[in-house]
């Protein structure tokens, strides 16, 4: 017995001891804790999930960026590029690199030959997710060292959109990425205020200063940047000072108790994403009009938005998102009223209600909306048979027409084209060679969309912007719900060292001069 | 051989009612369960709300007159849901343990009575099934087929399967080399009914105890897949689906979780009341020396 | 002994052969494609058929099948689709904080149920077996999850003793082991349960043994009677019902796990499976089955050690 | 016989609570162990011998048991005793030897330590020292390579081997008595005589006196000095060995001589005992033999008989009311 005890025992000290390992005390470390299981792909060229994207924007820069804190292109500014020309067409630009920029871990300076190995790599459909942003670009060259010229084939909505520190746009060190290959997804080298320092799978991803960064080396000597999936752990952990920053749930109840934190600052960070129901018409009884309509006539909207939470929610306008450039309001959406939607789904010969197949994924708030939906579509005699499958699954299903409704909750650059050419250009249709996310089947607007893409003109491009989102609205191709923003709640330790409006990374932008007491 | 079947029904019976009433574990054990049960059947005339209905102003409300458990995220009657919730617990883990019993049973006997490489063939697979946790095996197989009812109950009677085969085969090859046996092949009586007849009366005991105590795990087993995110759709009330929005709310609204949580205990604890006190009276070594 | 251990290792060949067919199967019928999962939701759809040539995914099955069995001969189990590292180095990555805990949970219930269920079956049909008995059922009877959220609001969050989330990296010993008290003490409980309820029947029959009386005749005290005659031998059992154990203890971290934040092979299944990570699955279930393997080879030196009755030699 | 009594055993009776009732397994029981004598108790399985030497070493203590009556070893009172004060008699004092070689030793313990652990418990002397002397007993009984033999298991001897493992335990403390049950019962013939010719020469070399319990009057007059009979819980007749053989007055003992197939008789009549021992529970008030005796009167029914002379020497008693006469002994 007493032998047995003292072999487990002394294992137990063993297993202990193995972990352990003094900090320094005067380090400045930063603990983020993220609502995750896992990282995903920290490569920028293919990080989807907030979790990833947050950590892209740590480590990347764009030829240019949006100012820290704000999320819209009029703040953009120079980063890796300090000017640019462009011809008069529109058609070829011309950047001109900040000099003396360095690869994270001695990957060398930042030439010219990165920019172009990034932006092929960015439009390589088998090595980016973000290729077809950049189908117009006709021929990237390196003119010098730190000259790079542009072309492109045809007239892009916005040039400098798809080069700022964002999916595609970020700027990815090519001895790097050629040497590491496959394994560059789990070691990024870019040329960002921190750089990959190491990665505990289930635990977290450290990050370091990088010491050589053209701002001047970050206050922050370390991020550790903690997953912990459980809404409720990570508050706790936050409120005992385990971690500094937490990723919040987008929800009132979350959102009043965090704020009554005492030292506590909560933000609620834009790009939002919204929310938006696509209905697909090629399945019956949904290429009826009337049955579509019933749908949008059935969602409370604005007791949707009252029920998340109006501090971190605000009601959808438009089918393109609220603040996008080309969104309008002009169209109004269909208001709540479940006893039209009644009265339409017996004028559409349903006078019991209709069933519908809906998969969904099982990712936290976007199965929450849609079992809400589920509940008050439910009032009007709709009853949606849920799938809940795994988020890979749900998109794998929800590409091959297996789901009558695709609850889809997506942030784009925010400019109408993204939106529009992505969920409502029939040549996007999912099911088709051009598949994008055209979830309904929509075709109604196909000619304003294309039109708009190439128009010059910035007022008639607004017009058939107009146009379109009016066209879609009237045929409910989809029915948009509501925009969640991102929310954080920050330790009034940490000192951003700039004002905070919002991040197109959707997490807290970390620049040299944020610090933590 | 062939006898009565009432008067064997009626023996089988009074053999029952005498095991039942064995000892007061059993008895109490009995009696929760079948409240639970109770509750199960008659639960839309016991439930106050419909457990599906919303109400988004009235979320997380505390226990009230109203809603007596208070309410869930979606503004859901929690007293209610877990008034249903039995429902789909009951109805999951009584189904899985009874395909698990009739198909292990037989398993157990033919790959017994068979012997030769369907013994063995039964008896890897068995091992294989075995070394699995029933938890790891049902998160895996409902991970695979999708979680609805049917997947969940299938899962779970996979991994229970073993343990009735196990308890079927041992008797079984201890019985095969009988004369009697023999004689009645001898005799051009089917042998596989032979042995059923002669098996199943011998180990009836254990496989009521094994029941009962499996029901108790499946029960649980059920609950942990929902709590882990793999229950039986939305927006259908499971005890471990509301344990899991209880979890996540569980820094304002504590009694979200506890709630379903005793739901559970209640049900599994009654049940493994039971198939203790079973194995007391069954156990002809503990009898004695009682 | 080295010889027996050998042996039984060569006869869960065919046990392991069988689970990585098994393996390989369900993995190729699960919806949903990894390309997908790879590439991202915007992917186009040449991207996805260019990565399953690369994955070899457009190969017949048979051969993506003796492809998956030789490089699994190799200790080569791929890439995670997710992460992209090497799925060895992943579950290397996370095992020793899984064996942390079951060593721990292990420690804990028969610490805990052995003295128990002793202790109910010294004072037989009285007020501590009655105490035990029915600590033992509502102990067996509660999901672990539950127990675990229990232990972390009263002891994280009201009391604050212990950390909400186990920390990472460089802590201290004392650090860790203060993580690992609620974790180890949830799976612990449930362990000590059933321990608890095996240790009292066996020691109810082994108190009834001739050579217990026998020990008292010699005019040794009780508590040594207990102690080195009765508990020695009563402990056997138990050492078989612990190893079948193992198994579910593994089962239940993954509960564990979720609740109190902590790394291990339970949540890096639940995620793999949750993600369609074929690799990263295949891996795990290999380990699985090697650890559960491992864990009846030991609980079976184990019984020869504490049975001399069929110590090998 | 020289000296007082070292074991004297007066009205003793053990009850045990069966369904809610106290009843008795034994009554009335007496008898005086003198130094270096042996005594043999003979009776029927489940006459309450074995109960017997339990009760003297107090080993029947706890709920559902009761002892009343004395025992007294040298003068100290045993019935009552505090546990404390019996485990330093136990194996010390007074030694016990079990019938069943097979489970009267503790599996996971190698043999040595089973007998050298008497040895510490009592003498208290360091684990060296305890394993010299446990060696030297083992020695003694006769185990082969005793010292390469010291950490072997039990299930590594044959059965003749254990009982001897078993009496070198007895021993260890070279205790004044010894309480054998049924020591040889469990073992093949030939090994019987084996151990019944050490436990003699044991005895008469270590200076004990020795309680012998057997069901086989062919091994009392091996090895006893005086017999005591018992039937269903009492001793019926007692006597010095050669006397009992030779002149046994209780039916039941005469009925149990005739019983036994003897080969230096010519005419044998072999004769079954009708009837059965009375269930523990339906144990009358009067003589318990008398449903099967042939002498059996009304008086018997009544009151219990004393175990007394009754006409025949002091050393010689019985319980019976209509004893066979004494008859004078042939030289």
């Amino acid at each position: 017995m007493s032998f047995r005890t003292t072999v487990f025992a002394t294992a137990c000290l063993a297993a202990a001891f193995t972990q352990a390992q003094p900090a320094t005390a005067a380090e400045k470390v930063l603990r983020v804790g993220m609502a995750t299981g896992d990282i995903g792909k920290i490569d920028p060229h293919l990080a989807a999930g907030t979790q990833d994207k947050v950590v892209v924007g740590w480590l990347f820069n764009g030829l240019v960026r949006v100012k820290p804190g704000e999320a819209t292109p009029k703040f953009i500014e120079p980063d890796l590029a300090e000017s640019w020309t462009s011809s008069p067409d529109g058609l070829s630009w011309t950047f001109h690199l900040r000099h003396g920029v360095q690869c994270h871990q001695g990957y060398g300076e930042f030439t010219a030959e990165d920019v172009v190995y990034s932006l092929q790599r960015a439009a390589d459909p088998n090595r980016s997710a973000y290729s077809s942003d950049y189908k117009a670009i006709k021929a990237i060259t390196a003119i010098d060292k730190y000259t790079v010229q542009i072309d492109y084939s045809e007239h892009v909505p916005s040039v400098l959109g798809f080069l700022i520190n964002f999916q595609g746009g970020n700027m990815v060190c090519k001895a790097a990425a050629e040497k590491m290959g496959a394994d560059f997804t789990k070691h990024p080298i870019g040329t960002g205020p921190f750089q990959f320092k190491e990665y505990a799978p289930q635990q977290e991803l450290v990050l370091e200063a990088n010491p050589a960064y053209y701002e001047g080396r970050p206050k922050i000597d370390r991020i550790e940047y903690r997953f912990i999936p459980a809404t409720a752990a990570r508050d706790l952990a936050f409120e005992k000072g385990e971690i500094d920053i937490d990723y919040g749930q987008t929800d009132k109840t979350w959102y009043s108790r965090i704020t009554k934190l005492p030292h506590t600052k909560v933000v609620a960070v834009e790009p939002t994403e919204l929310y938006t129901v696509h209905i697909n018409e090629s399945h019956p009884p949904l290429d009826n009009l009337k049955v579509r309509q019933a749908i949008a006539y059935a969602v409370p909207r604005d007791a949707l938005v009252k029920y998340r939470g109006e501090e971190v929610t605000r009601a959808a306008k438009s089918v393109v998102p609220v603040g996008y450039l080309g969104e309008t309001d002009a169209t109004p959406l269909f208001p709540y009223d479940p006893a039209k939607a009644k009265a339409l789904l017996k004028e559409a010969g349903y006078p019991n209600g209709i069933k519908l197949k809906v998969v969904q994924t099982s990712l936290g708030t976007m199965r929450d909306t849609m079992e809400v939906l589920q509940g008050q579509l439910r009032k009007v005699g709709i009853d949606l048979d849920l799938q809940i499958v795994e988020h890979a699954t749900f998109h794998a299903q929800i590409r091959k027409d297996m789901s009558d409704l695709v609850l889809y909750a997506a942030a784009r650059y925010p400019i109408a084209d993204t939106y529009l050419s992505q969920f409502y250009d029939s040549a996007a249709t999912v099911g088709t060679p051009g598949a994008v996310a055209n979830f309904s089947h929509c075709n109604v607007a196909d000619a304003e969309i294309r039109a708009a893409r190439t128009e010059t003109d910035p007022q008639k491009q607004l017009a058939l912007w107009a146009t379109a989102q009016k066209k879609i609205i009237e045929n409910v191709c989809s029915v948009p719900v509501y925009e969640l923003f991102n929310v954080w709640a920050i330790s009034d330790r940490v000192k951003l060292g700039y004002e905070l409006h919002g991040a197109l990374s959707q997490g807290i932008p970390i620049i040299p001069a944020t610090t933590i007491e | 051989m062939p006898r009565p079947a009432g008067s064997a029904a009626g023996r089988l019976a009074r053999k029952l009612w005498r095991i039942a009433t064995a000892n007061i574990t059993i008895e109490a054990g009995i009696v929760l369960f079948l409240l639970v049960v109770a509750v199960a059947v008659f639960a839309p005339l016991i439930a106050t709300h419909d457990p599906l209905d919303q109400d988004l102003f009235e979320r997380l409300g505390t226990p009230s007159t109203e809603h007596w458990l208070g309410t869930d995220s979606f503004g859901r009657d929690i007293f209610s849901r877990i008034v249903f919730g039995a429902r789909i617990s009951l109805v999951i883990g009584l189904s899985a343990v009874l395909t698990a019993m009739v198909v292990g049973s037989f398993l157990g006997v033919l790959s017994g009575y068979l012997g030769g490489w369907v013994d063995q063939l039964v008896g890897q697979a068995t091992n294989i099934l075995l070394a699995f946790p029933s938890l790891i095996l049902g998160l895996m197989v409902v991970a695979f087929l999708g979680p609805s009812m049917i997947n969940l109950i299938a899962a779970i009677a996979l991994a229970t399967v073993p343990q009735f085969v196990r308890v079927a085969r041992a008797p079984t090859v201890a019985l095969r080399d009988r004369d009697y046996i023999q004689a009645c092949r001898a005799l051009g009586f089917s042998p596989l009914r032979t042995m059923l007849r002669h098996v199943l009366p011998n180990i009836w005991p254990e496989i009521l105890v094994m029941a009962t105590l499996w029901l108790a795990t499946a029960i649980r087993v059920e609950a942990s897949l929902a709590f882990i995110g793999l229950g039986v759709k939305p927006p259908t009330p499971t005890w471990g689906g509301m344990i899991r929005e209880g979890f996540e709310n569980i820094l304002t609204s504590l009694w979200l979780a506890i709630f379903p949580s005793l739901a559970i205990l209640v049900v599994v604890f009654a049940l493994n009341l039971i198939g203790d006190g079973l194995r007391d009276a069954l156990d002809p070594r503990l009898r004695k020396d009682e | 002994m080295a010889r027996y251990a050998i042996l039984k290792l060569i006869y869960s060949v065919p046990t392991l052969l069988a689970v990585l067919t098994l393996v390989f199967v369900l993995t190729r019928v699960i919806p949903g494609d990894p390309a997908l999962m790879i590439l991202g939701d915007q992917a186009s759809p040449q991207a996805i058929a260019a990565l399953h040539v690369q994955l070899g995914l457009d190969r017949p099955v048979w051969m993506q099948y003796l492809h998956f069995l030789a490089n699994v001969a190799h200790g080569d189990f791929g890439k995670s689709l997710v992460t992209g590292q090497s799925v060895v180095d992943l579950a290397a990555s996370v095992l020793p904080s899984t064996l942390e805990l079951t060593i721990a949970s292990l420690v804990v219930g028969t610490v805990i149920g052995v003295p128990l269920g002793a202790w109910a079956a010294i004072h037989r049909n009285s007020m501590p077996d009655a105490l035990v008995r029915a600590g033992s059922l509502l102990g067996l009877s509660l999901p672990a999850f539950v127990f675990g959220i229990l232990l972390l609001i009263v002891f994280s969050v009201q009391l604050g003793w212990f950390p909400v989330i186990s920390p990472t990296g460089r802590v201290s010993a004392l650090e860790n082991l203060r993580a690992l008290a609620l974790p180890a003490l949830t799976l612990g409980i449930l362990m000590a349960a059933y321990i608890a309820r095996v240790t009292r029947s066996s020691m109810l029959q082994i108190l009834g043994e001739d050579f217990i009386r026998t020990a008292r005749a010699k005019g040794v005290p009780w508590r040594m009677v207990i102690r080195r005659h009765a508990l020695r031998n009563a402990i056997i059992p138990v050492v078989t019902v612990v190893g079948l154990y193992l198994g579910v203890l593994i089962g239940n971290s993954v509960l564990t796990e979720m609740v109190f934040n902590r790394p291990g092979l339970g949540k890096l299944i639940v995620g793999a499976l949750t993600q369609r990570d074929y690799p990263v699955l295949q891996g795990l279930m290999v380990l699985y089955t090697l650890l559960i393997i491992i864990a009846n080879l030991l609980t079976d030196l184990a019984y020869g050690i504490f049975n001399p009755t069929v110590r090998l030699r | 016989m020289p000296g007082d009594p070292v074991l004297s055993v007066q009205g003793l009776s053990v009850q045990f609570r069966i369904g809610g009732a106290w009843r008795a397994a034994t009554r009335g029981i007496d008898f005086d162990l003198a130094p270096n004598e042996t005594l043999a108790l003979v009776g029927e399985s489940g006459c309450g011998k074995s109960i017997t030497c339990a009760s003297i070493l107090g080993l029947l203590g706890g709920e559902g048991a009761r002892v009343e009556g004395s025992i007294r070893y040298r003068g100290r009172e045993i019935v009552g005793m505090p546990e404390s004060e019996l485990e330093k008699i136990r194996g010390k004092e007074i030694a016990m030897i079990f019938q069943e070689p097979m489970t009267a030793l503790n599996p996971v313990m190698p043999v040595g330590e089973q007998i050298a652990e008497a040895i510490s418990v009592h003498l208290g002397c360091s684990r060296a020292e305890a394993k010299t002397r446990a060696l030297g007993f083992m020695e003694r009984v006769r185990i082969p390579a005793a010292p390469e033999r010291y950490r072997d298991y039990p299930h590594q001897f044959s059965g003749g081997m254990r009982q001897r493992i078993v009496i070198a335990m007895a021993m260890a403390c070279q205790p004044r008595i010894l309480l054998a049950d049924e020591p040889t019962t469990a073992l093949d013939v030939t090994i019987q005589a084996q151990i019944l010719a050490e436990l003699r020469d044991l005895c008469a070399n270590l200076e004990m006196s020795m309680v012998f319990i057997t069901h086989s009057l062919g091994v009392v007059a091996a090895i006893a000095d005086r017999v005591a009979v018992m039937y269903a819980g009492e001793i019926v007749e007692i006597a010095p060995v050669a006397e009992l053989f030779a002149a046994p007055r209780h039916p039941y003992t005469q009925a149990l001589l005739q019983a036994i197939p003897r080969v230096d008789r010519e005419t044998v009549t072999l004769r079954a005992i009708p009837g059965q021992v009375p269930a523990i529970a339906e144990f009358g008030s009067g003589c318990r033999f008398a449903p099967r005796c042939p002498r059996a009167s009304e008086a018997c029914q009544a009151v219990p008989p004393e175990l007394a002379a009754r006409g025949g020497p002091e050393g010689h008693r019985v319980a019976c009311l209509a004893p066979a006469p004494v008859r004078e002994r042939a030289s």
